[in-house]
């Protein structure tokens, strides 16, 4: 293989979906160190494995979080990517974007680093792929300066919060998850800069139990909107889906997990046994015109979410079954201090909270929560007689 | 020097419709694959064109996407969670202008609403991380291209979610997904670096790494040595300690799981089970991967009610059913031997012959 | 001296209808409440009538069953694997007779077929072991008293089993019964017997036997201390070693799990799970275990579905929706902290307001 | 209270449900030692505690099992139970008895022992309850010569394996329960007198998966009868129910946990698809004389039941989904024989078969075995990566 030819990645510019192959090439046109990045991935995609050493520890002045340091285990091979350091930049809450906005941040990275991003990280953040280290400052300087962005969480720190579109365009958001987000965000400021605990810690907000932000799987708090109340069925909307061919009891009734739903065919009325409802979102989604939220609207707090590692994978469980979310959200900050200081008096390097909490044990959690112990909290009782 | 600014206010960001009708959405629509309509209590509407985007991005390209944004949506666009990009605009009959400039000028194709397949969420893979057992933005290109068309239109029971990550840390959380690939190493990490052990690592954290106590300590060396039949190649050591290497060409590859969901849609969130133990990486197309994964999605386009994810289907169905219509052959690796394994077995006498 | 000859050959102990019948049965029928009557191929038929025994007997009463069952059903007779007796007979003519006199000469009740409640299986208790939290024989006899109409009328919606240990050894495996009630102890074992500790035990078995390891050596006794904090209660150190005594009058009581079943019927076998922590022990008839466990009977009875076993009705209702409607409150105790607590915890936004 | 008075066992003797201090009593007539166990018990009874003393080590000759060891911690007040000890007697399969064998028993019971006994044991022995060291030889020597009886297993042995009904009086019974019962019994007799391995194992034996011996939560090896071809229906049975007023589609068909059933209203006949079946046995309940099990008869070998000292409770799960089961059995013995060879080998003191399995993982397991891996032995496959 001479060194400039990438036949194996080359490859991955053919096939319909678009080709982050394509992108590098188009980034390489003007920044050698993406030209590198290609040459080094190439290189890869011969030997099986990565080319990037581990770790490196690198970063702005005054934070201890939000850049990734990357060096090349071959700089003599691939010089311009010796070192290619990743800054993640904190999102606007519900990834909108000005072009404005877009296109000074495309000016800023294509001067300091290598004009390759992610939209997004997984996390939620802005990636801004590979820089040299004497370049991070003086990027980090204009991404706050003229851009007005700021970085966002990496380390054992609070993880850049993020939600669902929410509000902004659903009809479903039951709490105001971008303003929630956006507060969260600016107030625990510190926390997402600097490391403060033994690890990580991740937020995530969705509107409704559709969970379109996938918090239960993705973060140590899964916030999730939901109602108290009864669900709202206007019944005129509700004629029009079946008249115009809905079959609302194969479709519907028969499939809402705790037969909260009626089908009234004489009186084409669709009944709810309110106190049976689990919101599960099943009826509104298949017939939002016809059954929202209810009014009394709040979040259910969920604990737990994170990766497989290395206690196995694991989902959030409720917390909190109801808590009205508005602006300031003291008692859900208040709640979130209280953890992070159990977790952080407790807690073992590298340990999350749920694996803190399934040492220590719910109780001992709960009790220093001062949350009193609800069965909307388990699937179900203990099966053990081992009652301590 | 600012520091501790934060994002920008969301609130800057949002298209005049949007802010107009912020919190007052009544309903919406899917028009068509990709072409969502939200209608507003007072009767304004949104539409929405959602893009497929490969995540990793050029500026020059992030600009042209700009261009488009300046000449349909007055400037404004948006992600998706999926990291998808989503056009936004009030004036209907602008849609099909804008969807010929994302196709043609972007190259994006449309699609991943309602029962579309949708983008696949993934990782960084060889081109940015240190731990990982494969690619993923090779693999992610190449199933995309297979599965192309149930991107672009509606021709799955349900909602499905591919998801990748290139290593166990599952960055993306990839282990509620109806369909998971993940990078995975079969051997351990016996090629220790002795010389720099001492400089780079610490015993006593190196130790308190491993999950299962695979790693003793030797003296001899100032290092450690690995009980290779307790390892179970998680890596997590590496993460802690770079003189413990685990990636390898012969060993390193892919593990599929399936019928995992994270909404709490009709039925609860699932974790992902394990579908397929190992696949060898094969660069650049992972041809393997891609006819496995094609697979498992037309077994379960053909099979499954509608309305049903995956996970759904297959308990429908029960597990032996699924190994048996998608024919992929069950093994030892199958059964679970980790913490509360148990309970993941068949306490019952239900079984179909 | 005859060894190892094995119990008698079952064959040798079949009543003739059995005997001809064998292996022949085509189908059965439950004329009322504790009457069965199978048909073989040939059209033969087997009455049965099931009657509910106490399981601790004298002799004499045991000859009594025998007077019976040597003037009705030729001298032959079964007992059941929930311990009470069947009286098997050809003739349907004399069941009526039969009947009269298992109610009045032996005094026995009638039922426990179908969806009557059985009898409960239980153990030794005060009567004869040397671990028990609680008595067995006693509430047994507390509860059945109450629950007699139960027993002889089909008044459930579907087969319930009760079941009775008297420490968390459980024998009789009562951790899949509709309703169990177990004996717990709540307090540590503390008051160590220091003097004979040596004699009576060894230290590595009794630190072994402790499954949250909160038993450490006292060698200044050469003895064992317990970390309080970490003590479940288990008892297991007592079984394996007599110096560390468990059992308390202040702290000795029952717990009671439901939900369970092992049959495969319809849904598969469920662990029992708990809906009262600890009810202290009052003998001699428990009267707050008697109306704790026969509200759960009423309140499932009341509103569980024909066919709906107890662990497939509260599956169906939640068991927040089970706690409002028994009354029982939910507290600390009922959450899981135990290996592998996590999965049972509710992870779905799915609540019920 | 005065010695001689029980006022509070005279409370149990109230009420419609037979008394066992009822029973107490009456052996009291005969026997002093049942007297004595009366007053102990009513002073249990005000203490709140058991009389009991720990254990104690007795037997008969040439065996290591089948008796209990029970000394009074009161043996100056209770000087009639001093020594107290249980006999556990293997019952027939299926717990026929003939009256002259029963009164066999009950004649040699006066002599030696309290009179009282358990009809039966939760393992499914005749317990003989109380009897002074002296007399436990006689005794045995007594049960084994004329009676016909032998004894049951106790302490680190093959327990007394028991069986439902089966054959004898039941139509689903998918295999010979009885019989198999017996054979194994008489098969293993030396394990069931002589402690052979590091703890107890238990084998209990249903005809079908209505498992009427709860074999799945109380042995280590449960044996349920199952069949591999397709369940038979009588269609006239099944119209004779519908005429009879059995709302077929909703108490049958739709009860179906794989919807294996459908009702062909028109036709007035049941179809079954037979690949859907999973043999739950609630169709054939619901109409027993409409559906029965087909004609290849077999059992699913189970294994791992037990109750949940000290790892949690356990429930049997499905180790060979299906094994012909026709004498002499050699096949099932085989497998008995290798799992109790490798638990020998591998288990540690007071570690049932599944506390090993999960110690050493189901892989070892299976391997020693040589049983292969298959998906009926799962509800679901691993959700974990950590595959080794
Ligand atoms: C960039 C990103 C992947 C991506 O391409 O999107 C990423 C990349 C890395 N993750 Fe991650 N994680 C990223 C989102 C996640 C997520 C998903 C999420 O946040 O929703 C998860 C699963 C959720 C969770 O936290 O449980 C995730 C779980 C991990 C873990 C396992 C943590 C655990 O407790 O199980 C590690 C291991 C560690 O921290 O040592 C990890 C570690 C890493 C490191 C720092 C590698 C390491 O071993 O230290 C990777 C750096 C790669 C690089 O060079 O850039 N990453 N990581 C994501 C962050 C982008 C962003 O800020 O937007
Ligand atoms: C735009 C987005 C939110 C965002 O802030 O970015 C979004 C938007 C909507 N979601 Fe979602 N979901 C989005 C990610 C998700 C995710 C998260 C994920 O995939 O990582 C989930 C959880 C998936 C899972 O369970 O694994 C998700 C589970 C749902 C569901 C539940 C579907 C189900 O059957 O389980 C609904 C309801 C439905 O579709 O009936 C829903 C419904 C909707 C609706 C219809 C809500 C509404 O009324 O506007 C939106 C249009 C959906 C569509 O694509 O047809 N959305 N939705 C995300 C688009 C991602 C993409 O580019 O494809
Ligand atoms: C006699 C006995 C077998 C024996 O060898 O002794 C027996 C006999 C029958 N059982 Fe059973 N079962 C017997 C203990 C059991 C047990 C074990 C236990 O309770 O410890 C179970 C498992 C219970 C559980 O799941 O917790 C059991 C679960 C069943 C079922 C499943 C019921 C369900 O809804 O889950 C059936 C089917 C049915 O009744 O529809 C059944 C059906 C039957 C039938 C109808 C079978 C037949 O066609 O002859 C027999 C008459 C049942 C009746 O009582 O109405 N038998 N049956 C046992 C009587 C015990 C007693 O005295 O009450
Ligand atoms: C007599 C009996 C209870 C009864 O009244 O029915 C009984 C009585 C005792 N059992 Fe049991 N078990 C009896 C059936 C059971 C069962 C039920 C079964 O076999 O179906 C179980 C649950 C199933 C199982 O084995 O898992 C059972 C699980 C235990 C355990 C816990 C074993 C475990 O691994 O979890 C112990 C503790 C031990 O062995 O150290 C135990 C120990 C004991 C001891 C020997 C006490 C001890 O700590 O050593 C009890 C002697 C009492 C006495 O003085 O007579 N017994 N034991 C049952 C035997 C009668 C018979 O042979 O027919
Ligand atoms: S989580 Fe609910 S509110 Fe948020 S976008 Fe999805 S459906 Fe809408
Ligand atoms: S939201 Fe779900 S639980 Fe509630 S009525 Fe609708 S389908 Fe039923
Ligand atoms: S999944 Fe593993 S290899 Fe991939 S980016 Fe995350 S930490 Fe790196
Ligand atoms: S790879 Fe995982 S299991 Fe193996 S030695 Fe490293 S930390 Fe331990
Ligand atoms: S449950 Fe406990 S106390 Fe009761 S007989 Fe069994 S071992 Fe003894
Ligand atoms: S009672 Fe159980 S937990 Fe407590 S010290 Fe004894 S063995 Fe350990
Ligand atoms: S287990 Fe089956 S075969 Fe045995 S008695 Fe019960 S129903 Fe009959
Ligand atoms: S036995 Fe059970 S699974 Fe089979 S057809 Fe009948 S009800 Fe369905």
């Amino acid at each position: 293989m001479s060194e400039d030819k990438t036949p194996k990645l080359d490859e991955l510019e053919k096939g319909p979906w678009p080709s982050f192959v394509t992108e590098i090439k188009r980034a390489g046109k003007k920044k050698a160190s993406a030209n590198d990045l290609l040459k080094q991935l190439e290189l890869s995609y011969t030997d099986g494995v990565t080319h990037w050493k581990h770790g490196g520890v690198v970063g702005v002045r005054g934070y201890g979080c939000g850049t990734i340091g990357r060096y090349s285990d071959s700089p003599d091979k691939f010089p311009n990517v010796a070192a290619f350091h990743t800054f993640r930049v904190n999102h606007p809450s519900g990834w909108f974007y000005t072009t404005k906005a877009l296109r000074q941040i495309c000016d800023i990275w294509e001067k300091y680093g290598s004009g390759l991003t992610n939209f997004h990280g997984s996390t939620g953040d802005i990636i801004l792929l590979g820089a040299p280290t004497e370049n991070l400052q003086p990027c980090f300087d204009a991404l706050t300066g003229e851009a007005g962005f700021d970085l966002g969480g990496a380390a054992s720190d609070l993880r850049t919060p993020s939600c669902c579109v929410g509000a902004a365009r659903c009809e479903f958001a039951c709490i105001d998850t971008t303003d929630l987000c956006n507060d969260l965000t600016q107030t625990f400021q510190d926390y997402i800069h600097r490391p403060h605990w033994g690890y990580k810690f991740k937020i995530k907000i969705s509107g409704c139990p559709n969970d379109c932000i996938a918090s239960i799987g993705r973060s140590d708090m899964p916030i999730i909107g939901t109602w108290r109340d009864a669900l709202r069925i206007d019944q005129d909307a509700v004629r029009e889906y079946v008249d115009s061919g809905l079959d609302i009891v194969s479709e519907v009734v028969s499939q809402c997990p705790t037969e909260a739903l009626e089908w009234d065919a004489k009186g084409k009325k669709l009944n709810l046994k309110p106190e049976e409802c689990v919101r599960c979102m099943y009826c509104l989604s298949r017939m939002p015109k016809a059954i929202r939220p209810g009014l009394d609207k709040g979040a259910t707090i969920m604990i737990g979410g994170k990766a497989p590692l290395v206690r196995g994978p694991r989902l959030g469980w409720v917390l909190v079954p109801f808590m009205k979310m508005e602006p300031p959200y003291t008692e859900l900050k208040d709640l979130l201090e209280k953890i992070w200081d159990w977790w952080d008096e407790n807690g073992k390097t590298r340990e999350r909270v749920s694996e803190l909490i399934e040492r220590l044990g719910i109780q001992e959690f709960l009790k220093a929560m001062d949350l009193p112990p609800l069965p909307e909290m388990v699937a179900e009782p203990r099966t053990n007689a081992f009652i301590f | 020097m600012a520091t501790d600014i934060g994002p920008p206010d969301y609130r800057t960001m949002l298209p005049e419709i949007i802010k107009k009708n912020y919190g007052q959405w009544k309903y919406h629509e899917i028009l068509k694959p990709g072409f969502l309509k939200h209608v507003a209590e007072n009767g304004d509407a949104v539409y929405t064109i959602r893009a497929g985007s490969p995540r990793l991005l050029s500026v020059d390209k992030v600009r042209d996407i700009c261009d488009v944004a300046d000449k349909y949506c007055d400037g404004h666009l948006r992600f998706t969670s999926r990291h998808n990009v989503e056009f936004l605009l009030a004036d209907e009959s602008k849609l099909e202008a804008l969807a010929k400039e994302i196709n043609e000028k972007l190259g994006f194709p449309i699609g991943g609403t309602g029962t579309c397949l949708s983008n696949i969420v993934h990782t960084q893979g060889w081109i940015h991380c240190h731990t990982p057992a494969t690619d993923a933005s090779g693999i992610v290109k190449a199933l995309m291209d297979e599965l192309y068309d149930y991107f672009v239109s509606e021709k799955l029971p349900a909602k499905m979610r591919i998801s990748l990550a290139c290593c166990g840390n599952m960055c993306a959380a990839i282990h509620c997904s109806d369909i998971s690939v993940v990078g995975v190493h079969t051997a351990p990490p016996t090629k220790i670096d002795d010389k720099n052990f001492s400089t780079w690592c610490e015993v006593p954290t190196t130790l308190a790494s491993c999950p299962t106590g695979a790693i003793r300590r030797y003296p001899e060396a100032k290092s450690v040595r690995i009980d290779e039949e307790k390892c179970m190649y998680c890596g997590n050591c590496y993460t802690v300690c770079p003189a413990l290497p685990i990636a390898s060409k012969e060993t390193d590859g892919i593990a599929i799981f399936v019928g995992g969901k994270v909404s709490s849609n009709r039925t609860s969130p699932k974790l992902s089970k394990l579908a397929i133990p190992f696949i060898p990486n094969n660069p650049p197309r992972w041809p393997e991967v891609v006819s496995a994964v094609k697979n498992i999605v037309e077994v379960y386009a053909k099979n499954a009610r509608k309305g049903e994810r995956m996970g759904d289907w297959i308990e429908r169905i029960t597990w032996p059913t699924f190994f048996k219509l998608t024919g992929i052959p069950f093994t030892m690796k199958h059964i679970d031997n980790f913490t509360g394994a148990l309970t993941t077995y068949n306490r019952s006498a239900h079984i179909k012959f």
